[in-house]
């Protein structure tokens, strides 16, 4: 076994040292570089952890440790839509569940992951702070408040070409 | 120190300030169970991520439970270990971590020799409600040259995480995930192949269960015997000896040399070797090529490098080639022992007996998983065939001796075979940590200065102290010596070579804790660091008894120079006992 | 921007800042400010309700009076325009009917410093829903 | 004239930014741009309506506006001088129209301190902060009072962590102040995790600098000199704002060295959270902020003694911090006449669930339930029956009727089962089933978990099972004992107060509302209808025309019957969509 290869395109290897050197490649900045990365690449892959791993110090499997704890950061690209549906107290009793089941159904995919077209992912996140708004569903930056699941096909269409 | 009075189970006891609920009641003869806590005490290695929660006690005055590992007692302090509540409590703990590991106890690697089985036990669970319905954690199992991982038997008591990281400093293991789902492994769970791990075998040695455990080669052992076609030979290493009787039921320390000989042979062994001698062979080639850069050195040679380091331990080879490629040339290009034996059984020995290559199998008898990983390296093979081809642990070997149907404690002692089977005192004590470094003292001292060593015990050398250092006075020159155990240990002295401030002109590493005698294949310790300092006891005595104690007094390694290499470090000597390396470095490469 | 560096640097910016978030202060607590509304419906600017405005934010502030004058919609007092309400600081409000720059100053100067009343005030024959309430600490 | 429009999450989700922008074009058409400004503000808390558009002098409470009404605002009331009726908050039992927001029910019985400037200054501009009497507390303290001065006062008002744990602020302060260290910090805990609660991001979305100047008052108390805020990277806006704020106060001079001419050096960076509810346990936090996994260790020791990065530091919430600054100017003895006897001071709460205001509310401590929920909150949403009332998020339990009077403080939540935790409140109606809302709870606890000690990692995982088996009507009597029982160890022996907590959303339903886990089991009902294991879709056949739409709308062919005959639904295939009862013109399919 000869040593581990880890393929990366030079601007995006450039992009990541430039990002670990603002926070002085210190170890303890593992958090707020894979913020910084994961703003930039939208996702945080196998060799984009690598490179992070490489630049502070820390061992590869603690960046990955790191990673998967924290729900924000990802390792699958997103779709182009994302979806997010609040599943925050205030929305599930205003019936949140509901309308992330119309969602799973209309775009046949499940919580994570991404249509085949890569158009649309689907996700859940806690409380946006949107309650009066109740449920609350996220498409992009855009916020669609009071949905109901008859109100789903619409929010769709509106992205589809 | 301010000491400080509490009651435990209505015992009175006066313990130091900063003790444990835990320590204190083992003063007082209250076992409470533990299971994630790890204390191997003298080596200053400690696991209390007070996660497991076996371990609660019933503090008064305290609003929960207490984790005894963790809890620090104070004056006045009353502790229940086994109230109601505490025992309802620790069954529904169990009760739960049961609930997620599976219960294919008969058939697991580790059945017999399980901490959680024995919790098992211990607590009488006898069903786990609602199984019906319970969700388990799902995981695929990877099989590596070394070691196999089955993470659905993890029970996140960390310690593997911990040896990894803080003892090792490999940081091939973290957690991932989260909740329920979180587990022990290497990052994005790929094969631990792909990982910098070492295979130094540390985190089986600690796993209570039987998520982490060796890649068992009995089977390809018991196949080769079984064959007509092949003659089998066998080499031990000299930590083996110190420790196999324990898998018997005899005390630690208990030397069993000469019952295990008679254990192999009556397995079907052919010749029955000691890797012993193969270290003696080590300490020729490495004490020459110490003597050699240090006579350079000496003489103002500016290109040589110094400090030399030791390379017979695999998983430390492994560890420089992942992390310190750049200083490759550093260590001594030396085999280890294992692979110089195999290398002279398949060449030297193999032309003795007339026996052609294929048809020879090296059997290695080691307290070691890296052993097994390195027996399968490239560099170690000819035409594809391995010098060693099977390496198997202490605990692989006593499943043989048992299966076999024989007990060790009532076998006759014999002898090793010749001419393989000959060592001497500083064979023997390769086993212990600063053992390979004294030995090599001993050669390279009578070597250097032509006189005849007085006192042959350099007592400065051995401990156990995470990283030591000694002067040994060559006539006039101080030779600085350094010793670590431990790769956390070693990468200090690496990076103080790196930084040009190392002062040392040789120095000896071991991965694993106590050096050979802790190893990743030898019985389980359970966190007794007690064991591990028996076995040492054992070593040095083994050392003690031995008629000749230094390495080029062994009659049978100067015939073999004499018949066959020439002198230590000649061409044929490199090209059978010495290596190079490889970088293992993770590499970023622009696609 | 300068620097703060003393507490008193601290406390003479806010004297000068109070005075921009002073409007707002003043409306979370009106209690203890004179308030004066004007009726600024479409006949009351038309018969010259923000002329008689701008001359009280400005005569009250000359004077050194605390107040706060907003507008407000139609009063209900079509016939009387421009009006205006005054409520002194735990008093029931005053309606003034015709009130024209002439008539401001006096308000001012009589019933708002003195308490003396003053001609043209239009007895009250509704209810306020802003006004029911007015115990808040 | 001021226009003040909500800047905050919920109303700039609702396009406040936009009617920002329509104002100031409009008021620009007009040639009212330098008499009117247009000044968007942080959260007023009445996000139930939002957004809002406040109209100062006058304070005219608008409510629910879009942009387009931007025109009509401008023409009508800045202009006019009329209010725009039909934006105007409608009360809801009064049916009458009220344009002071004083008057509205919402926010006459609520007293603001942590949110006394929410909605009432620009939080991007320090100066109108400072108008506020802003940073006055840290020059006092600098000034007039000593490090130990300062300690006192805030031991002497009563205030106590809003965080959750209700530790009183004035000793952890005096804690982390004795432990000496060549660096000390202090951290500011913005990792809100909630699922319903956005108290502390409205706070730094409206008021960002209240939060650094307490920060700065703490350090000079605790001798730190280095202040991080660790906030969650799901609030941009709260960011940016501090952010701003950090800049503001650093050009001023009142962060950074030599704080008002004194040798007092402080000043504050930002630590992003990335989404774990765990990190709220300071513990845990202090390892987030290093890099590490968020997973909380035993204490002690505890972050006074041995922080981040090893050093002693003090971790306090949002809300605690921003009440500081109001304690140092009016005097402990103000702040602790507030409230009740072991609860200082107010609460703010957000208010969310089947009531009619949604929004941010905050009261003083002791007042009772029913007042926030009846009186601020209008009431149940829909004329429905008020059913139960949850606070403390995740870790705390659901309260009924017959807490309504309770005053609300620490000591009485935790006394009824429940704890005041950050400040959710959730209401729930008679729709509500309470064996799935307290599944809701469990299911967050099993996400949240960090795994590190087995009863939170496998035990949580448990009880959500066990729950879900009620829920389908297999559950036995037996298991709610054992339900019990295990709630009761993982509360006995979890590592944190994540775990400590995380049954009591099922304890507490377990006590008051025990009939209901009764029903699902005895009787395979649902006493509210939501479980749909539990449901069963039946044909009328009276009603049935055998119009065939039904059969056609199946999306699993689980409708069969002839054209003109009763049709049936054969309950093994059908998946209880809902699709059939949608669509028959009838009344022909109820659910039973």
């Amino acid at each position: 076994m000869s040593h581990i290869k880890v393929k990366i395109k030079e601007k995006d290897l450039n992009t990541i040292k430039q990002i670990c050197k603002s926070f002085n490649n210190e170890p303890k900045e593992l958090i707020n570089v894979l913020h910084k990365t994961q703003e930039h690449f939208g996702y945080l892959p196998a060799e984009i952890q690598e490179v992070v791993a490489q630049e502070l110090n820390v061992p590869v499997a603690k960046v990955y440790g790191v990673v998967t704890f924290y729900s924000f950061f990802t390792m699958l690209p997103k779709g182009k839509h994302p979806v997010s549906i609040c599943t925050g107290t205030a929305c599930y009793v205003r019936g949140a569940d509901n309308v992330l089941q119309e969602f799973k159904r209309q775009l046949g995919i499940e919580v994570g992951e991404t249509t085949e077209d890569g158009e649309f992912s689907l996700s859940c996140l806690r409380c946006v702070g949107a309650c009066g708004l109740a449920p609350v569903v996220l498409v992009g930056d855009k916020t669609y408040g009071r949905v109901a699941p008859d109100g789903v096909k619409a929010i769709i269409d509106e992205y589809k070409k | 120190m301010e000491k400080v009075k509490l009651t435990i189970d209505n015992k009175q006891i006066e313990v130091e300030k900063g003790t444990t609920i835990y320590k204190a009641a083992k003063q007082l003869g209250i076992d409470i169970p533990v299971l994630c806590y790890m204390n191997l005490e003298d080596l200053g290695i400690e696991n209390k991520p007070g996660g497991c929660r076996i371990c609660v006690v019933e503090v008064e005055g305290r609003k929960n439970l207490a984790p005894s590992c963790s809890t620090e007692v104070w004056d006045g302090m009353v502790v229940n270990t086994h109230s109601m509540r505490v025992i309802n409590a620790r069954r529904t703990v169990m009760e739960f971590i049961l609930s997620d590991h599976p219960k294919d106890c008969l058939t697991c690697a580790k059945s017999g020799n399980c901490e959680l089985q024995d919790m098992a036990v211990k607590l009488g669970i006898r069903e786990v409600p609602g199984q019906e319905y319970a969700e388990m954690s799902e995981y695929k199992i990877d099989f590596s040259p070394s070691l196999i991982r089955d993470l659905d038997k993890c029970i996140m008591c960390r310690r593997c995480e911990m040896m990894c990281n803080e003892f090792q400093t490999v940081g091939a293991l973290s957690a991932f995930n989260r909740g329920f789902e979180a587990a022990v492994g290497p990052a994005f769970e790929m094969d631990i192949e792909y990982s910098p791990c070492t295979y130094c075998g540390q985190c089986v040695a600690v796993c209570p269960t039987g998520a982490l455990t060796e890649k068992d080669h009995t089977r390809d052992v018991i196949n080769a015997l079984a064959d007509p076609t092949k003659t089998v030979v066998v080499q031990t290493a000299p930590a083996v000896r110190a420790a196999l009787g324990e898998e018997f039921g005899l005390e630690a320390g208990t030397r069993v040399t000469g019952e295990m000989v008679a254990a192999l042979r009556r397995l079907g062994f052919d010749y029955v070797f000691d890797t012993d001698f193969a270290a003696d062979l080590t300490i020729m080639e490495e004490g020459t090529e110490l003597l050699d850069r240090l006579t350079k050195h000496l003489n103002g040679d500016k290109e040589v490098k110094l400090p030399i380091l030791t390379s017979c331990c695999p998983a430390w080879v492994s560890f420089f080639e992942h992390n310190f490629p750049e200083m490759m040339d550093v260590p001594s290009s030396a085999r280890s022992p294992q692979q110089m034996f195999g290398s002279i059984a398949k060449t030297y020995f193999a032309d003795k007996i007339e026996v052609k290559r294929e048809d020879l199998v090296v059997v290695s008898i080691m307290p070691c998983l890296a052993k097994k990983y390195e027996a399968q390296r490239d560099e170690f093979k000819v035409d594809g065939n391995p010098d060693v081809d099977f390496s198997i642990s202490t605990r692989e070997l006593a499943h043989l001796i048992k299966e076999a149907n024989l007990d060790l404690k009532t076998l006759p002692k014999e002898e090793f075979d010749t001419p393989l089977g000959e060592s001497t005192g500083a064979g023997v004590i390769f086993g212990a940590t600063g053992g390979v470094i004294e030995a090599a003292t001993r050669t390279a001292y009578e070597l250097h200065t032509g006189k005849k060593l007085e006192d042959i015990d350099f007592k400065q050398l051995r401990g156990l102290e995470g990283i030591r250092k000694a002067t040994v006075d060559f006539e006039g020159t101080p030779i600085n010596i350094g010793i670590a155990h431990g790769l956390g240990n070693a990468r200090k002295l690496l990076e103080d070579i790196k930084a040009g401030k190392s002062e040392f002109h040789a120095i000896e590493i071991m991965s694993c804790p106590g050096g050979c005698i802790g190893g990743g294949g030898q019985p389980l310790h359970h966190s007794d660091s007690g064991i591990l300092k028996a076995r040492m006891k054992a070593i040095y005595e083994e050392d003690a008894d031995k008629p000749i104690r230094k390495s080029h007094d062994n009659p049978y390694i100067i015939k073999l120079y004499e018949e066959f290499l020439g002198k230590p470090m000649s061409e044929k000597a490199h090209h059978l006992l010495h290596t190079c390396y490889f970088d293992k470095s993770r590499k970023v490469e622009i696609s | 921007m300068a620097k703060i560096k003393t507490l008193a640097d601290l406390k003479k910016m806010r004297e000068d800042l109070q005075s921009k978030v002073d409007l707002r202060e003043k409306a979370d607590s009106p209690e203890s400010y004179v308030q004066i509304k004007v009726g600024m419906a479409t006949s009351g600017i038309a018969s010259g309700a923000k002329e008689v405005m701008d001359f009280l934010i400005e005569a009250l502030e000359k004077r050194n009076i605390e107040a706060v004058v907003s507008q407000t919609g139609d009063m209900g007092y079509c016939f009387a325009e421009p009006t205006i309400e005054v409520q002194k600081p735990g008093e029931e409000p005053i309606v003034f009917g015709y009130v024209d720059i002439k008539k401001a100053d006096e308000i001012i100067e009589k019933y708002i410093k003195r308490g003396e009343l003053v001609d043209g005030i239009i007895p009250q024959n509704y209810q306020v829903i802003d006004d029911k309430d007015n115990k808040k600490a | 004239m001021h226009l003040l429009v909500c800047g905050g999450t919920g109303c700039r989700a609702s396009a406040s930014d936009s009617i920002v922008e329509s104002l100031k074009q409009e008021l620009e058409n007009k040639g009212l741009s330098d008499e009117v400004q247009v000044i968007m503000t942080g959260c007023f808390g009445f996000c139930e309506k939002g957004p809002i558009v406040k109209v100062l002098p006058d304070n005219t409470f608008y409510v629910e506006v879009k942009h387009e009404d931007a025109v009509e605002i401008v023409d009508e009331h800045v202009i006019k001088g009329r209010q725009v009726k039909r934006l105007l908050y409608q009360d809801p039992e009064k049916k009458q129209s009220i344009s002071d927001s004083k008057h509205m029910d919402f926010y006459k019985k609520q007293i603001r301190i942590a949110l006394r400037n929410c909605g009432f200054i620009d939080p991007e501009n320090v100066d109108e902060y400072i108008g506020r009497d802003g940073y006055m507390a840290l020059g006092k303290c600098i000034n007039e009072m000593t490090p130990q001065d300062v300690i006192k006062e805030i031991k002497d008002s009563g205030l106590r962590g809003r965080g959750g744990g209700g530790f009183p602020t004035g000793l952890k302060w005096e804690i982390a102040s004795k432990n000496n260290a060549d660096q000390k910090y202090v951290v500011c805990n913005a990792d809100e995790g909630d699922p319903g609660a956005f108290m502390d991001r409205s706070i730094l979305e409206g008021d960002p600098h209240a939060v650094l100047e307490a920060m700065a008052i703490c350090g000079y108390a605790t001798n730190a000199s280095k202040g991080l805020i660790y906030i969650r990277a799901e609030y941009p806006l709260a960011i940016k704002r501090l952010k701003i704020a950090i800049d503001q106060a650093r050009e001023y001079g009142l962060l950074g060295k030599n704080i008002f001419g004194s040798d007092f050096e402080f000043d504050v960076e930002l630590r992003y959270g990335a989404g774990a509810f765990v990190c709220g346990e300071e513990t845990a936090l202090i390892h987030s902020m290093e890099g590490l996994r968020g997973e909380p260790t035993i204490k002690p020791p505890y972050p006074a003694e041995k922080g981040y990065l090893g050093k002693p530091t003090n971790v306090n919430n949002v809300e605690t911090f921003a009440n500081i600054p109001v304690i140092i100017n009016k005097g402990a003895n103000w702040f602790n006449k507030i409230g009740t006897e072991k609860s200082k001071g107010t609460k703010v709460f957000a208010l969310a669930g089947k009531i009619n205001n949604v929004g941010l509310i905050e009261v003083p401590m002791g007042t009772t339930l029913r007042e926030v929920i009846f009186e601020i909150g209008g009431g149940i949403k829909d004329g429905k029956k008020f059913k139960a009332v949850q606070t403390g998020g995740p870790s705390g339990g659901c309260l009924t009727e017959k807490h309504l009077d309770t005053p609300i403080d620490f000591d009485n939540l935790i006394a009824a089962g429940s704890m005041m935790g950050s400040g959710g409140m959730i209401v729930m109606d008679e729709d509500d089933c309470m064996v799935s809302v307290a599944k809701f709870y469990l299911d967050f606890t099993v996400e949240e978990s960090c795994g590190k000690c087995s009863p939170c990692r496998i035990g949580n995982k448990r009880l959500y099972e066990l729950l879900d088996q009620i829920t389908q009507g297999k559950a036995t009597m037996d298991d709610l004992q054992r339900l019990r029982n295990m709630c009761e160890v993982i509360k006995d022996t979890s590592l944190c107060g994540l775990g400590q907590t995380s049954p009591n959303p099922i304890l507490s339903t377990l006590d008051n509302f025990w009939d209901e886990y009764v029903a699902h089991i005895k009787d395979h009902k649902c006493p509210a209808g939501q479980c749909k294991d539990l449901m069963k879709y039946v044909v009328i056949e009276e009603n049935c025309v055998g119009c065939t739409a039904c059969v056609r709308v199946c999306p699993v062919g689980a409708i069969s019957g002839e054209k003109k005959q009763p049709h049936y639904i054969d309950p093994s295939n059908c998946i209880k969509c809902g699709a059939c009862i949608e669509r028959c013109k009838f009344d022909a399919i109820i659910v039973k």
